[in-house]
């Protein structure tokens, strides 16, 4: 019985790979498994090949795995383009259709995989659905019968989706399906316990989701009432949602005419009192810096969330990296600070969202959440939220005995000054980007400026006591150990548990605060360590160089980056920690 | 929210803010105007909102009593309707300049028009950019000498009443602090508008302006549009007129919609009301993701 | 006698505080002294208070200097708005206007001056040109008269100036500056030694001008044949300059529509094939990041200024801050390295300028130089600049045998590829925003990402050796330090000198290269460090934290970062060193 | 550099790069009639600077043997006017999207307009947002339904062809490739006319267009410009026609100025030819530096 098992499987366009993989894991997540699944695309909008990889287990998963356990090549020309992203190992079992034409001996595949199947895939979809349309709809067979999962859900899935296109599509269908089941049924593997567990009892319940989604949700939930965005891949399907529920909740949404009336739109709800959100990609940070700035020096909430693609400039948009760290810190003019946050998976994007909302209104800033393009689109079967756990904070608006006198800008304990928005009686006050006075007049006074540059920087300083946004792993003695962040923090994950499984003691760090640098916790963090990795997906090291900036770190520790689109692997990583 | 009309009189609408343009200069005579119209409307302040971009002009927000917003340069309109949209009830206001409006701000003016929200659009046309100091402006004259076109501006101007007019704006105006009756009057009836409405104000930069553009010389050109006996109604009359900005100034109504229809915002709450009973409570929000076989 | 003496004047609009500034400075710079001169007004564009603060000195000048030695108000009220600007300490010598009606001792000042002067200004200009508009005149004649400086220039100035208002205007200023010149004659101040020495024989042909002006011409002078942009306060200058100059080398300027606009087009100059410039200040490059970005992407040459103001947003638009480093180096999103380059001074912004042009051609590279508002319009006496010892370098094209089967991104061993530009016989390309191959082909490989990343970066890895960009004063063995960057560079020179003189042993660094940051310089400087200042105009310790990423710094090195529009003083520094 | 005119064929300016366009897009057709034109124009692909943006059409510049540069999304205009400025031998064309074009990069339409340099300006007008697949653009119809306007768009259209007639344009006209040949033929006549041309493309987006856009749907609402009698001196006609945009698709050429005078970088030509003997040599360049009293 395997715990876990890793299924890879690539085609052209129209061969139904993506719409597999989707049936695969909403049965999956109906049976109560844990499940992941990243899909992969040529540069063609649409016609081009197409891969997806699917993760499924028993327990929680917390990356798409490095190794295939099982691929499958609807042809090897459009397989071959995905290249790292399946990888082939000697304990791989290959599956590719007979249709090719060529022998297992001559498959196009460095090294010798565990065990190669050429199979009749076509030939079993034509006779049965005459299409060869079905070729994803035998694979789900195949996929069923040899790993005994899903069987009932998958054919469920048919019946909805073929239904309306009449009895004898749907007939078609359904015996391709049989097909191949009965095809797996009839040629076992039997020389590799192919099995995996059944899900425990009560594990069902899940939900299935992808990080652009319930990032919407979640503002939702928030109190989010205003989007104003553009366009951008992989970050769209954000204001996509919203503009399907947003309205049902009095809230509205606004596909603006490029990324800077996008924000500007975000500034102006925020300003007349609403929480408000904006998502973008890199391109589309860039040119919102402007008004970040502008939401620092008003002391106006508002949450960004970047979906990070690869750079610089355009890049390359339908790939994953996390090279805008330096950009959500660093990017508009002037001395900021803009406290970011990261989410590690799709499950964590929930609370990442709200927790972003929660210190937008409570600190009166900008909030930036780093994404990428991997949490954005990959789906996940997550266990349920409660979210009557989390508490939603607002702005803090001023007390009637305040608003005597009301000054916006006044100097406090905490450096935050209650905020009044228009509507409201007394509160009447100038919003400026220029620097100003306690009420808001413009001023030119040094002395002024740098109170109020004290006063909008200080106010965060409690943020770099939160270790509450960061999680930790393993042995809090260990000499060894990692940092990482985003969706690497999950494949990090895993190869601490690899690393734990033959022994060597490592401990992990995982920041969900990426900015302000919380000093104390580093330095915490750091006491037993003389070497250890941070791990990012970008070239510069952006995480390494910023904890730098502010904690004096063990010589031995290292960054590890890499740049987007090259995924790490649990492996490559525990590889990595045995050299340090 | 209240928006019962109650008594004001102009000085309700001013702030305690000095104005810092140089004697003179036009966009005193806007404020007293726009002082006035507010007065006449009757709204409180608090429930004015007031956003502009960067320029000389658009320091007018600091010096009215209602919020205010003196943005960064050239985005007022966006984050005007976000303002709006955000709050329906209020009334919004934006100030900005030729340069402010037309240039860095330009794109996004037909954007705001296609949707029509009732905000209210008020440009302090000077033709030259005052706050830094006299350089060429988009409505600068062809052949203008400034700090930045020493030898002469080699580019036509951009035409402000024509352009909005093309975009489909509902309602059209000019004005000058020339004419401090006709001005009031257009800024109240823009603000009533119920939909997107421009004012296009002539208010000279007595700093760095040209000799013509003074009261004095507007004076000259200035041609009333009531006394023209345009009818405000008749778009194509109005877009004829248009053509003769930067030579002739034509003071009051070019065009108003006499069936203006809905606003944005009133749409936008057309659908949220349609859409409520669709609502699932929001800590169910999340059931929108339980997995559904399709 | 002395070396040295600092002025500072203020008055209202209409006063002609400044232009009294600049006469006085033209005929110093025509006498061969060496002198400074900054100014300052209020918020209003016309007509509101102005101030002015003269440095005059036999030898360079590398700062405005702290306290005033003489003081002139035209009136209390508008003198003291300039606050901080204008110090006046026990060894002032303060002149006001008798019109005032205070008594000397009632004057609103803190302490005590050395001197208090009660003058009939007004009134001296009143009887003489018939209007107080002449009061700067008579203050001129007073100056000219106690320090015995600048006569024959002054009244050479005014006879330019007044010629064209006819015979009486004219008779009227030149007798105002005489009835000066006969006060100050008739009441000599005997307390003290006032006079100020002869710059030595030979002192003459200085030129006089200011960071921007100078910043222009410097472009011209390196081959720069387009500018892009838009007006921005403290900036515009240099996009003037250019307008009224660029035309005669065949150049054009054009003031786009906006800032992105201005960057676009001069990045459009650059691929045809010329040296582009634009300049801006800290709203403007927050707009102009995205593009940015591509022009490191497509390896397109650009030099940019960013003359920093006070921010965040808007800001403070007319004071001087160092707070945009961040944001120059880290503004656009993915992986980036864009250097920076520094002047210290007017005279070094020659240099700079040159040496941004060069390293931009070189490297194919957009280059930012940091100016600021003081620097930008601060009018300085500097000596001639030899510029026959400049070396201009334009971008490498490829060679005939390199234009057979061209690959514009082509892999060499220093990471350049010779570029061809439109016009070129068979050296068509696709430049791009996306990731590409060494043809130029759009990808989305992993693998040419991950090289291609590499050579944008490694290329600018000999920038990093270049000890050249970096100047040192002091004693390489000192165990105290300082490092400083722009204006604020040669406040600590003065501190340093002052410090050396009364038996300190400190060393200063100032780099002209901030990024990439210059490792094992900053390794060979700190070796003798045990403590030391990072010293700079913003509030977050910019360049301290930049270097605290790439090299580890001694323990006792602090930052000392003080919010723009609140200026350094060379004691106050002193200070600070004594404290360490 | 030579400007003589070669002998070409549309293949030599068909590069290797396969494009990766949906099959049946309608860019496809533009790309081919744009290789004809440019044979037929003969100017050799290296004197060529293809400027574009982001987006489906965008892509265009790679797939042609010409200088290309395939920038940011919604710069390829003032790019373009950079290069033409530094390089005025160069023919410079811009391939552009409906939102590339007049959404993000809207705002810098008037004001190329109003320099008027002698740059091709071509939008593949599809009313849909293409690579992004398939939100709202600034051309879709008040009330599409689309993935980012789930319960229909609640703003009217741009009318790209009445917009740069209202900012001067002095050349504009529309085609499809549903009409092959009368695309080639304004193409060619876009590039060489002497000043700024616009040319919308009304191309199908197979993907996420609506069915009445697609070339079968366009054939009923299609109506030659010529076989109308269109005279394109005639601005005032041009503009009327032009506000049909959206319900019919009128091809040919809206308006040519008869007499479209300098354009821009003639305009700056002359000024540095007159400047130029008034030049300093580059070396003694500070002298302007030198004190003179005043
Ligand atoms: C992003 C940005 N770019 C440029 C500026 C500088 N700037 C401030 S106001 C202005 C133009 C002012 O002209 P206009 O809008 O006509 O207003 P006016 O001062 O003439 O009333 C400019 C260019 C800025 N503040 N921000
Ligand atoms: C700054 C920026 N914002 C957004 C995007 C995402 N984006 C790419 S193309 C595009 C719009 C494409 O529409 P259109 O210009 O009509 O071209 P089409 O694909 O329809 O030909 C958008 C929004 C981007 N690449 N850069
Ligand atoms: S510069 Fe011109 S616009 Fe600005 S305040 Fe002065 S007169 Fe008015
Ligand atoms: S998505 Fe539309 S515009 Fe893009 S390639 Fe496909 S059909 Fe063409
Ligand atoms: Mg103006
Ligand atoms: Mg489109």
């Amino acid at each position: 019985m395997n715990k876990n098992l890793i299924i890879g499987m690539a085609g052209a366009g129209g061969d139904g790979v993506v719409s597999a993989g989707d049936s695969l894991i909403t049965a999956l997540a109906i049976d109560g498994y844990h499940a992941l699944l990243t899909k992969s695309f040529g540069p063609q909008i649409r016609g081009g090949e197409s891969s997806m990889k699917i993760r499924v287990s028993t327990s929680p998963v917390r990356s798409i795995g490095e190794y295939l356990d099982v691929a499958i090549a609807l042809n090897w020309e459009d397989f071959l383009k995905f290249g790292a992203e399946l990888p082939i190992t000697e304990k791989t079992i290959v599956i590719y259709d007979s249709n090719t034409g060529i022998a297992p001996e001559n498959i196009p595949v460095k090294g010798k995989p565990f065990k190669v199947l050429s199979i009749p895939i076509e030939e079993m979809a034509v006779n049965t659905a005459k299409t060869n349309r079905a070729k994803n709809t035998v694979v789900l067979g195949l996929i069923s019968g040899w790993f005994g999962i899903a069987e009932d859900g998958i054919i469920t899935g048919i019946r909805n989706k073929f239904t309306k296109k009449g009895p004898e599509v749907l007939k078609g269908n359904e015996d391709a399906f049989y097909e191949g089941v009965k095809y797996a049924k009839e040629n076992p593997i039997s020389d590799k316990d192919i099995t995996i567990s059944k899900p425990p009892a009560g594990a069902k319940g899940k939900l299935l989701t992808d990080g652009n989604d319930i990032c919407a949700a979640a503002a939702i939930f928030s109190g989010c009432e205003f989007f104003g965005g553009y366009p951008i891949t992989p970050s769209s399907e954000i204001m996509q949602l919203l503009n399907r529920e947003i309205w049902k909740y009095g809230g509205s949404m606004i596909q603006m005419e490029d990324e800077i009336a996008g924000v500007a739109s975000v500034i102006g709800a925020s300003f007349a009192g609403k929480k408000a959100l904006t998502a973008t990609s890199g391109p589309g940070m860039s040119l919102k810096s402007e008004i970040f700035g502008l939401a620092t020096m008003a002391e106006l909430p508002m949450v960004i969330v970047n979906v990070q693609r690869g750079g610089p400039s355009t890049g390359i948009p339908t790939k994953s990296e996390q090279a805008d760290l330096f950009q959500a810190a660093f990017s508009a003019h002037g001395d900021v600070v803009r406290p970011i946050l990261a989410p590690v998976d799709v499950h964590d994007m929930f609370s990442t969202t709200v927790e972003a909302f929660n210190i937008a209104e409570y600190y009166q800033t900008p909030v930036i959440i780093l994404s990428d393009q991997e949490l954005s689109q990959r789906k996940e079967v997550i266990d349920e939220i409660d979210v009557s756990a989390f508490k939603i904070i607002n702005r803090q608006l001023p007390t009637e005995a305040e608003m005597e006198n009301y000054e916006r800008f006044k100097f406090t304990e905490n450096h935050i000054s209650p905020v009044s928005h228009p509507g409201m009686l007394h509160g009447n006050y100038l919003a400026a980007g220029i620097e100003h006075s306690e009420s808001g007049a413009p001023t030119s006074s040094g002395e002024l400026h740098a109170k109020m540059i004290e006063k909008r920087t200080r106010k965060l300083d409690p943020l770099k006591k939160r270790s509450d946004l960061f999680s930790t792993f393993g042995p809090s003695d260990a000499e060894l150990c990692m940092i990482s962040w985003g969706t690497v923090a999950g494949v990090a994950m895993e190869a601490r548990d690899l690393a734990e499984a033959e022994g060597i003691k490592v401990k992990l760090l995982v920041p969900k605060l990426l900015f302000p640098v919380a000093e104390s916790v580093y330095m915490d963090y750091f006491k037993s360590v003389k070497k250890g990795l941070v791990i990012e997906q970008n070239v510069l090291g952006q995480l390494y160089h910023i904890i730098r900036m502010f904690v004096n770190v063990p010589d031995g520790l290292k960054s590890f980056a890499k740049a987007g689109s090259n995924p790490f692997g649990e492996h490559e990583i525990l590889k990595k920690i045995k050299e340090l | 929210m209240s928006t019962a009309t109650a008594q004001f009189v102009p000085k309700d609408f001013k702030s305690d803010l000095k104005p810092i343009w140089c004697p003179g200069c036009g966009d005193f005579g806007v404020l007293t105007a726009l002082y006035r119209a507010l007065a006449e409307i009757g709204k409180p302040p608090h429930e004015l909102a007031f956003v502009s971009g960067i320029g000389c002009s658009s320091r007018i927000p600091g010096y009215a009593t209602s919020y205010g917003f003196n943005a960064v340069h050239g985005r007022a309109l966006p984050i005007s309707l976000g303002v709006k949209t955000a709050n329906p009830d209020l009334t919004v206001i934006v100030a900005s300049g030729d340069g402010d409006g037309f240039s860095i701000g330009g794109g996004h003016i037909p954007h705001i028009i296609r949707k029509n929200p009732d905000i209210t659009f008020l440009v302090m046309d000077n033709f030259i950019y005052g706050l830094t100091k006299g350089q060429v402006s988009p409505t600068s004259r062809k052949g203008l000498k400034t700090v930045s076109t020493t030898y002469g501006s080699m580019e036509e101007a951009v035409n402000p009443l024509l352009y909005t007019l093309s975009y489909g704006a509902k309602f059209v105006a000019q004005g000058t602090p020339g004419d401090m009756k006709g001005l009031t009057k257009i800024l109240e009836e823009a603000i009533r508008f119920p939909g997107f409405s421009f004012v296009n104000i002539q208010s000279p930069c007595v700093t760095y302006g040209e000799e013509r553009d003074m009261i004095k010389g507007q004076k000259e050109v200035m041609v009333n549009l009531e006394e023209l006996n345009h009818d405000p109604s008749d778009k194509f009359k109005a877009i004829e007129i248009a053509h003769q900005y930067g030579d002739k100034l034509h003071t009051g109504i070019f065009y108003k919609d006499p069936n203006p229809g809905p606003s944005y915002t009133d749409l936008l709450k057309e659908l949220q009301n349609e859409l409520k009973p669709k609502a699932v409570a929001k800590d169910k929000i999340l059931e929108m993701f339980r997995p559904r076989l399709k």
